[in-house]
């Protein structure tokens, strides 16, 4: 007989993207469909808007991660109009960049995808949330939590004018600039963000590798994939968010490509299923091989774990030490182990502070050169910055006027969208079996499967970072269901 | 279109000329079309582009906007802010996928109950051909006033 | 089960802007869980739908409803907060108004999924399109259907409060806590059904700080294009700043930023159409009388259909285009 | 260059090769470029009209739909002959003003795969085309050889002005863009009441005593008022004055010797194009007269200086005619 | 989003709506079903508040007032539809029977279904649905009235006049008398305008002058009057009761106060001029002159660009013999800015030009003259002494022709009727037959002798033997047919009496011409904010009802600049402007329509985009409180910034938005129940 399970988030008539378990007559899964039910339509109703605005537009594709595409959309319409901003207005640009990594790597940490062992997988679900962390760790630290976000929006908030959706990229650089009070006082902040980021891997050591049980977990093969890695590198092939080239290593940890971002079209293409509103990026030089791992299939992963295995290493000294401690610890690169993407999140939060630091120390910042009026006729231009989640991509064609035409997006999550679906799916094979009753126990170890991605369905349809509230039903072959097991009861 | 089509056309007339206009064509007995319905105004510069989109969304087929000639405004110059709105509107309408000449302006001053007259007719007809809009029956919010008698979401008949 | 009266936060078609605006309250945050019995917020906590469909009509004190209704999924939510909850809001822009994604209200469903997967990177040479329901090998499976028009939340169900804002600012949440806090203390009342709350009355110019004179529009530049006056009214030096016309509250933070205001905080008090608003003052301050020398300058609008309804194109008179109102009366037939 | 359709009728080939001739002369100083009808047919003249109606007006058609098939940048076609240009002017008038009768018309071309809008021509006479799209300053600059002390008699027979469909001409009773013309061309134009008299038309077939007679009033008023020479833009005119000028002289015993040249032709000599040319000598009543003058007449010697003071006017002042400038400023008051 | 109309839209409970349906005789119901319109009101309109719908033979009849007056007692109406004629006919009737009855008079809205309904449609079942729909618009709107209290404005008591022809003259000297203070501006150096250049006058034949000239004199003297001659109204601001006037009094060149108006300098000035103006092209002046001995004032001015002096610096003759020294070569011209409460426009009319039609042969043919030309020669002041006389100056006329409508009554030229030229033909006639004993012949379409006395003079006429001949002149030329039309003018005539064409050979031919606007009637029009009609004369408030006043609130308008009329009717509607003007001072002050705009200041950005909106300088900012104000007494209620305010904090009352958006659903049925709708 055959099963049917059905993962779904609170209802089947959310869209928070669901997953199907399909079990054989051995009772052992036959397979899993992770399915995205929401599309915007970005792609077709920014067309015929003035290229500027895109980053104003494009900024309301995800309210988690808006200074990303800002960021995207702003390189993308500079390439628009061949403009090259000035010095400071790139600084300011990545300074903004850099503090937004900050909040959102410790959002992910504290409020998301940390819990889980700060708490424990076991803890009751209703405290596995920003509030329960409070709890647990005790109001000193979640008051830290608390002021290391506020820290990192007021920067956000000083640069790009706003705390959530910036407006002041445009074609050329910037709006404003910032001045020398402005300066003294991200400086400031960014000082207590190393001590912090310092502070929360110093958490995580106590908390994760001090736990034996959580470094098998980490470790097991339950979490591990061997596919290739993406990430952005600078001239020295170290991790960069803003600026770079675009590199992808093999699961050998060997350079697959290094290639400029306008040619990524080159490199990258998407699958589409008719079952789900996301499409799966894969390698186009290798092609897609449906959804399994290893050297031949052209699935790739970008996350902070890949971007780290991507790279040779981190431009920042203390973010440099971390990273070697990493791959010491986890036995050298690559590490393919999914849970391990935690640490090299905490890793990219020290490196983001320290980036801070350095740009709001340099004297040039507050230059009032800060916008390089274009010139050129504008045609088509692509720009690439690192998300949180994943490479992200935005490419605009315009017509003589600047009005866009035409539009392509690969967004952050969605490179991971292949490698989340076969997260589950083995998570769920080898979690399920024959005779098994499917526990809420399972379900979580399921739900970690993927948190570890971060995954940010917000950029590709609007679900939210990490929250996948899960729900069993197993149905007999009537697909009346036999047994309702929650999450948490 | 089939000739079975009435459009229903809301009309904007100016207080001194274009509202006398219709007036005189009314005492000299000329014929136009019964489709369309006036609304007077002060003046054309009293038009406020939301009664344009008003109409067109609770089921008008056309908007006609009439005032004195350039120069000749009762309050001066007020009608070219009218021609400029007007131009302004037909560019706005035209991203809805509205054709802007479901929307036209008429100077006619006090004077000419012929032109006034003539004009609605040649309206009429230009809009009779452009077919229904449809805007009201697409379920566009029912008008305030009658959500009273309406059920929500119900699109009014 | 507290005593404490029961808060909820959802979100439909949206970014998580509006969640991240409400995290953004930072201390404030505390207030919430100290006044309220979080039952529903997805992005902070888990919850059952099953519960909340379990709940008594009316249960849910407190309702915060962001994002459009894009699919019928959004609209049956939408339906069942409404019936649980004795005060909805309409929090954030999509919910009030469409926000930028009611932009999709210019093209109907189709177009939107046909561009989304034949972009240049996507391999999809059969045309292979997402379908509401699709049978695999192991059995069938489903995905909600996109309604062919963004359809704000007062558009399905009756909406108490409106709080505008894409997102709202974290200062004017703070401020709606605080009232509501009192409220429940019993030391502040209710403002009057179908109010906008924690915005001002006036428009962003009220805030904005720059030097204005008597208005006139010779030409209409773009922001890339000159090197404005930081001091000066952006509208003046001929930047389509929609600051005149947007609901004041968000400190005009971006007119100080340098950038004009792009109008998320929809129309100001009593207004029906913020777009016509827009267009006839930009049109009424145009300096020119004649027909050519103002489509000469009205060129520089390149797009005044986006520029007037970014964000309001959803929740303004006329809604939506052509093609997106054909789709919608198919759309109705199919239901019949 | 300016671009016209030509539809030369009959006459341009036979009686009236004069004209033909001098236009062609002309037509290339003035930059006139006429492109003939392909396939052109009789207009009908006046009396096919008064037999039968839709074949007359189809007859007339023909050449519109085949014009309007040759019509590409330009829409004018211009007529030389009164006769042909009033009828062209007619069929369209008519077609446009009778829907019903545009139709039968139309349905009659259909036979030979040919259709006319009407209104979509400007029909035009060669006079009008000269005086208002080439321009009397324009024609003034090609003057080498100014017609001084020649006295010339305008005539333009009944034709052209009335009943002037389309409001070509300053008046249709008293028509002065030849007088002007002529003015320019250097001459003594002569004023001449009688300019759009009849001139007998068909007469002196049907009733050679009442041709006579008003072939009589026209020339003797022309002699009276020492016109050295009539000028025409009507081929039947310049045929019937030219050609029963005897017969008229015999009819009443009187010798009049009064020539009759098309406008083109004096336009020709002005221009100093050689007379033949422009078709001199093919005039039956001698107008070598004409060439005499100018040969013989030395250029005009500078006229004395006026008195110091004007003398003491006699009698009561009397106001000048209007000019052509006046004429049509007072136009544009009426129309509106 | 928020939508205002149902925020401020008064609750179903609070209206009580009366629609009173209007029969007009068979004018509406003739082709309006009025019954089924007034039954469809009361039951597909009662959930909008109508609570009675009724249909009346003759609404503005006072049993249809009463009707409206008694509901109101007796049924508590708090609002009043009228549907009838055209809101410019009777709101005021219908305002006031409201006011009778104690409802505000604003609550009460009219609904044309006359002009805008039965009259311009023949479709009766489509009528009547328009008819529904404009009552349903009405309805939806008046919900959305508000009481309101009309604006009092101060009435100056000083009055303008523009144009000193008679109708100017009589009313200055009406409101002089009544003893208020006149301004009149005339454009010419002299006022008495073309009345003065007349010899006599019909059907009475008195000397025009004998009956003018003292009038212009107490024009000159009155302690009341100020005139301004030769000078023009340049710009008017302000509104009734308070205008604001430029007038640029153009530089005479002579000192008024010190010159005695002796002539001198007429006299030894060496500069003949044709004078187009008071002779008709007649006869002559100086390059310094008075247009006429009796002009008033009798202050000399100087014809600049004919004047020697200015043209070569040499000369100065008048300046050489001015005893008082007058002459003021270097004067300037000076802007005078008057503050009056009224305005009289008579700006009269200008002769239509003769030589337009060149087959009657004016300015062609010598002894062909024009009515202004022939007044000149009639008259005992003019060139010829009086003496009837052709071109030559001295040949006396046996045969006169003289032709009626010319450029009137054709649709080549003017389409309407001079009104004025068969009397004054049949004045010529008179006057020709009389000074020359010359045969006279009449040619005329119709004879219009309206009015008393007209008539029994054209009897008079055709007594004197004058020849009428019926039928409009194809031409008159020079070219004769036989002898006995040598060297005579030939009128081609068809006498469309006897039915034949003729050929009357005359010595001398009269060209009745029509009378037309002012060329710049239309630029006058425009500054004083009034409209013309398509010809250019001035367009008056209501063709039968209100012929003196204009549109515009303080603005009246009087003799031929309203349209061709006569003496007579000239000095009727002078002297009736003129106690229009009176009435208003003696209130002293008016109630205005309470059409205004105002700013709502907490919803005021003071992002300035209305500021340069207003002509009437109604908007002012606020530096300090950075918000805008309007000014109540200079806003005119054009609503044009109401509809700019990007902020939606203007309101316009009279003309809501709510009243209008209201009135849009109204008009669309958008407040019937689906069933009603379909029923």
């Amino acid at each position: 007989m055959t099963q049917r399970i059905t993962v779904d988030p609170i209802t089947r008539l959310e869209g928070h993207g669901k997953i199907e378990i399909f079990l054989n007559d051995e009772g052992e899964v036959a397979n899993t469909y992770f399915q995205i039910p929401e599309l915007r339509g970005f792609e077709r109703f920014c067309v015929g808007r003035p290229v500027e605005e895109m980053p104003l537009l494009t900024n309301r594709i995800c309210g988690v991660c808006p200074e990303a595409h800002h960021m995207a959309a702003a390189k993308a319409a500079d390439a628009v109009y061949h403009v090259d901003p000035p010095h400071t207005a790139k600084m300011l640009r990545e300074l903004l960049y850099s503090a937004f990594y900050f909040t959102d790597h410790t959002t992910h940490f504290y409020a998301l995808g940390g819990p889980d062992f700060i708490i424990g997988p076991e803890a009751p679900v209703a405290e596995r949330n920003i509030l329960g962390v409070i709890h647990k760790v005790g109001l000193e630290i979640g008051g830290k939590v608390i002021q290391a976000r506020k820290a990192g929006h007021t920067v956000v908030e000083m640069i790009g004018g706003r705390k959530v959706h910036p407006c002041t990229s445009i074609p050329g650089g910037l709006t404003k600039g910032i001045t020398e009070d402005d300066r003294k006082q991200i400086e400031e902040m960014g000082r207590w963000a190393i001590d912090f980021a310092q502070f929360s891997l110093k958490l995580f050591n106590d908390i994760v590798l001090g736990n034996q049980q959580y470094v098998d977990l980490i470790l097991g093969d339950i979490y591990t994939h061997h596919t290739y890695y993406m990430g952005t590198v600078d001239e020295n092939n170290r991790v960069n968010f803003y600026n770079g080239k675009v590199r992808v290593v093999d699961p050998d940890g060997k350079e697959f490509v290094r290639y400029e971002p306008k040619d990524y079209a080159e490199n990258i293409a998407e699958h589409v299923e008719p079952w789900t509103y996301l499409k799966f990026p894969y390698l186009k030089k290798i092609g897609w091989k449906g959804f399994v791992d290893g050297k031949d299939s052209g699935i790739y992963c970008a996350t902070p774990l890949s971007r780290l295995n991507a790279s040779d290493g981190m431009a920042t000294p203390l973010a440099q030490e971390e990273f070697d401690r990493f791959y010491k610890t986890l036995g050298g690169k690559p590490v393919h182990q999914r849970l391990a993407t935690h640490w090299a999140r905490l890793i990219e939060l020290l490196y983001a502070a320290e980036r801070w630091v350095e740009l709001a120390t340099d004297p040039e910042i507050t230059s009032p050169n800060f916008h390089t009026i274009p010139t050129e006729k504008p045609t088509e231009g692509v720009g690439i910055v690192e998300a949180p989640r994943g490479t992200l991509t935005h490419h605009y064609w315009t017509d003589e006027r600047g009005v866009v035409t035409r539009v392509n997006l690969i967004v952050g999550t969605t490179n991971n969208y292949a490698p989340i679906s076969m997260s589950i799916n083995k998570a769920a094979s080898s979690l399920i079996k024959k005779g098994t009753v499917v526990t809420e126990g399972m379900l979580n170890m399921v739900e970690m499967a993927f948190r570890a991605y971060d995954p940010c369905f917000g950029c590709a349809t609007h679900s939210l970072p990490g929250q996948m509230p899960l729900e069993v039903t197993i149905r007999d072959a009537k697909g009346e269901p036999v047994e309702v097991l929650k999450q948490n009861c | 279109m089939t000739q079975s089509f009435e459009p229903v056309i809301i009309g904007f007339t100016c207080n001194w000329c274009s509202y006398r206009a219709a007036d005189l064509a009314g005492t000299a007995r000329i014929k136009y079309p019964p489709n369309v319905r006036l609304i007077r105004l002060m003046c054309s510069g009293r038009l406020d582009p939301t009664f344009v989109f008003k109409a067109l969304a609770n089921g008008a087929d056309g908007v006609m906007i009439t005032g004195c000639h350039p120069g000749e405004c009762h309050y001066i110059e007020q009608n070219y802010k009218a021609l400029r709105r007007f131009q302004l509107m037909r560019r706005t309408l035209q991203g809805f996928g509205i054709d802007p000449a479901r929307i036209r302006l008429v100077w006619a001053s006090a004077a000419e109950g012929a032109r006034f007259a003539s004009e609605v007719a040649s309206f009429v007809e230009e809009v009779r051909a452009l077919g229904p809009l449809n805007w009201g029956k697409n379920g566009s919010v029912p008008a305030r006033a009658a959500e009273a008698a309406m059920e929500k979401e119900e699109v009014p008949a | 089960m507290t005593a404490k009266p029961k808060f909820a936060m959802y979100w439909a078609a949206s970014c998580g802007g509006c969640e991240i605006a409400v995290l953004n309250i930072h201390e404030k945050i505390l207030d919430v869980d100290a006044n309220f019995d979080v039952v529903f917020w997805p992005v902070a906590m888990d919850a059952k739908y099953k519960d909340v469909e379990a709940m008594e009509d009316g249960s849910i004190l407190l309702t915060l409803f962001n994002g459009g209704i894009r699919n019928d999924e959004n609209e049956h939510i939408a339906k069942l907060l409404r019936k649980k909850s004795k005060i909805l809001v309409a929090f954030g822009s999509c919910a009030n108004e469409g926000c930028i994604p009611g932009l999709a209200n210019l093209s109907n469903s189709h177009e939107i999924v046909e561009t989304a997967f034949n972009t240049i990177s996507t391999d999809n040479p059969n045309k292979v399109y997402p379908m509401a329901s699709y049978s695999m090998p192991e059995g069938e499976i489903h995905i909600p259907t996109i309604l062919p028009v963004l359809k704000t939340l007062d558009q399905v169900v009756d909406v108490d409060y409106y709080m505008p804002g894409c997102p709202p600012e974290s200062h004017q949440i703070e401020a709606v806590v605080d009232l509501v806090v009192k409220v429940l203390q019993g030391k502040a009342q209710l403002p009057p059904k179908g109010s906008v709350i924690g915005a001002g009355n006036s428009t962003v110019c009220d805030e904005c700080q720059r030097a204005r004179n008597v208005k006139t529009i010779k030409s209409f530049e773009r922001i890339w294009g000159v090197a404005p006056d930081p001091a000066l009214c952006l509208l003046e030096q001929g930047i389509p700043c929609n600051g005149p016309a947007t609901r004041s509250g968000c400190n005009a933070r971006c007119p100080t930023a340098g950038a004009q205001c792009i109008g998320c905080y929809g129309p100001a008090e009593g207004v029906v159409d913020y777009g016509a608003r827009l267009v006839s003052a930009f049109a009424s301050v145009i300096d020119a009388k004649e027909p050519e020398e103002i489509d000469a300058i009205l060129d520089g609008l390149v797009d005044p259909t986006g520029q007037f309804y970014r964000f309001n194109l959803a929740g303004s008179l006329l809604r939506a285009a052509a093609p997106a109102w054909k789709a919608e009366s198919t759309h109705e037939k199919e239901k019949a | 260059m300016s671009d016209y359709i030509l539809y030369p009728g009959c006459s341009m080939e036979a009686s009236a090769r004069a004209y033909y001739d001098s236009l062609k002369a002309i037509s290339k100083p003035l930059g006139l470029n006429l492109r003939e009808i392909e396939d052109w047919n009789c207009c009908g003249a006046t009396e096919y009209l008064s037999v039968s109606k839709t074949p007359a007006y189809a007859l007339i058609a023909r050449n519109l739909a085949l014009a309007s098939n040759q019509a590409n940048e330009t829409h004018s076609v211009v007529a030389p002959c009164s006769a042909c240009y009033l009828n062209l002017a007619k069929a369209d008038y008519y077609m446009r003003e009778q829907p019903k009768l545009g139709k039968t018309v139309n349905e009659a071309l259909a036979a030979g795969n040919l259709h006319y809008v009407p209104g979509s021509l400007d029909i035009r006479h060669l006079l009008d085309v000269i005086v208002y799209d080439i321009g009397l300053d324009s024609v003034e600059k090609k003057v080498v050889q100014p017609l001084t002390g020649l006295r010339v008699v305008p005539y333009l027979g009944c034709m052209v002005p009335r009943p002037d469909y389309d409001h070509h001409w300053s008046d249709h009773e008293f028509p002065v863009e030849l007088d002007f013309l002529l003015k320019v061309l250097g001459a003594d134009v002569v004023d001449y009441p009688l300019k759009t008299e009849c001139c007998g038309g068909h007469m002196p077939q049907i009733s050679p005593s009442t041709a006579f007679e008003m072939l009589r009033r026209l020339i003797s008023t022309a002699d009276e008022r020492d016109g050295d020479v009539m000028v025409t833009i009507c081929p039947m005119c310049q045929l019937n004055i030219d050609g029963y000028q005897g017969e008229m002289n015999q009819f009443f015993g009187t010798n009049y010797h009064m020539p009759i040249l098309f406008f083109t032709q004096l336009m020709g000599l002005a221009f100093g194009i050689e007379p033949k040319e422009l078709g001199f000598g093919l005039e039956l009543v001698s107008a070598r007269n004409v060439l005499d003058t100018l040969g013989v007449k030395a250029p005009p010697e500078t006229p004395p200086a006026p008195p110091r003071r004007p003398r003491k006017p006699e009698g009561l002042p009397m106001p000048t005619p209007l000019t052509k400038p006046q004429i049509e400023a007072l136009k544009k008051e009426v129309v509106k | 989003m928020t939508d205002n109309i149902e925020n401020t839209s008064p609750s179903d409970a609070q209206e009580k709506i009366g629609v009173y349906v209007c029969h007009c005789g068979t004018n509406i119901a003739g082709v309006v079903d009025v019954v089924q319109v007034a039954n469809w009101a009361a039951q597909s309109l009662k959930h909008r508040g109508v609570v009675i719908a009724r249909e009346y033979k003759f609404m503005c009849s006072s049993p249809g007032q009463d009707l409206i007056e008694k509901d109101i007692k007796e049924l508590g109406l708090n609002r009043v539809i009228v549907a009838a004629c055209s809101p410019h006919l009777h709101e005021k009737t219908f305002r006031t029977a409201c006011a009778n009855a104690g409802l505000n008079p604003y609550l009460c809205e009219m609904v044309s279904i006359r002009e805008q309904v039965s009259w311009v449609h023949t479709d009766k079942v489509a009528a009547t649905e328009k008819a529904k729909a404009a009552i349903s618009g009405g309805v939806e709107r008046v919900r959305h009235h508000v009481p309101l209290q009309p604006i009092i404005v101060p009435i100056n008591p000083a009055t303008l006049i523009v144009g000193g022809g008679i109708a100017g003259i009589q009313s200055a000297l009406e409101i002089a008398d009544a003893g208020f203070h006149v301004y009149l501006v005339e454009r010419e150096p002299s006022i008495g305008g073309h009345m003065a250049q007349f010899d006599k006058t019909f059907p009475t034949l008195d000397c025009s002058a004998c009956i003018l000239t003292p009038k212009m004199n107490s024009v000159g003297t009155h302690p009341n009057i100020t005139l301004l001659t030769w000078s023009e109204v340049e710009k008017v601001d302000g509104y009734v009761g308070n205008f604001s006037v430029t007038v640029r009094k153009k530089a005479r060149k002579v000192d008024e106060e010190l010159c005695t108006g002796c002539g001198i300098c007429q006299e030894k000035c060496p500069k003949k001029v044709i004078d187009n103006v008071f002779e008709a092209g007649l006869g002559y002046r100086k390059a310094i002159y008075t247009p006429s001995p009796q002009s008033v004032p009798n202050r000399p001015v100087i014809d600049v660009p004919n004047c020697t002096y200015y043209e070569k610096g040499t000369c100065k003759a008048c300046d050489i013999f001015c005893a008082p020294k007058a002459i003021r070569f270097d004067q300037e011209d000076q802007i005078l800015t008057l503050n009056v409460g009224n305005i009289i426009l008579a700006t009269g009319y200008e002769l239509f030009d003769a030589r337009r039609i060149p087959n009657y042969g004016y300015g062609r043919l010598p002894n062909v003259f024009t009515s202004l030309e022939i007044e000149r020669l009639t008259n005992a002041a003019g060139p010829t002494n009086g003496n009837v006389v052709m071109r030559d100056g001295k040949t006396t006329p046996k045969t006169v022709g003289i032709i009626h409508c010319v450029g009137s009554r054709d649709k080549n030229y003017n389409n309407y009727c001079s009104v004025i030229c068969c009397m004054q033909s049949l004045k010529f006639a008179h006057l020709v037959h009389e000074r020359t004993g010359a045969q006279v012949y009449n040619f005329y379409i119709d004879i219009r002798a309206a009015f008393k006395d007209y008539d029994e003079f054209y009897q008079r006429v055709l007594d004197e033997g004058t020849m009428f001949v019926r039928g409009k002149v194809a031409e008159v030329t020079d070219v004769p047919r036989n002898e006995n039309e040598r060297g005579k003018l030939i009128i081609q005539v068809e006498d469309t009496l006897v039915g034949k064409q003729r050929r009357i050979p005359v010595d001398m031919v009269i060209l009745s011409a029509g009378l037309e606007p002012r060329k710049d009637s239309k630029e006058v029009a425009k500054t004083f904010g009034i409209s013309c009609s398509v010809n250019g004369w001035f367009i008056e408030k209501h063709p039968k009802l209100d012929p003196i006043a204009t549109m515009t609130e303080g603005i009246f308008i009087a003799g031929c600049a309203q349209g061709p009329k006569d003496i007579p009717a000239s000095v009727a509607q002078g002297a009736a402007a003129a106690a229009r003007v009176l009435g208003r001072i003696e209130q002293k002050e008016m109630a205005l329509e309470p059409v205004r705009a105002s700013v709502i200041e907490e919803k005021c950005s003071g992002c300035r985009i209305c500021n340069g909106l207003c002509p009437f300088n109604a908007i002012t900012f606020h530096e300090d409180r950075m918000v805008t104000e309007i000014n109540p007494a200079l806003c005119q209620g054009c609503g044009t910034c109401v509809a700019a305010c990007p902020a939606g904090a203007i309101t316009g009352t009279g003309f809501s938005n709510d009243q209008i958006m209201a009135q849009i659903e109204g008009l669309l049925m958008m407040n019937i129940e689906p069933e009603a709708v379909t029923a």
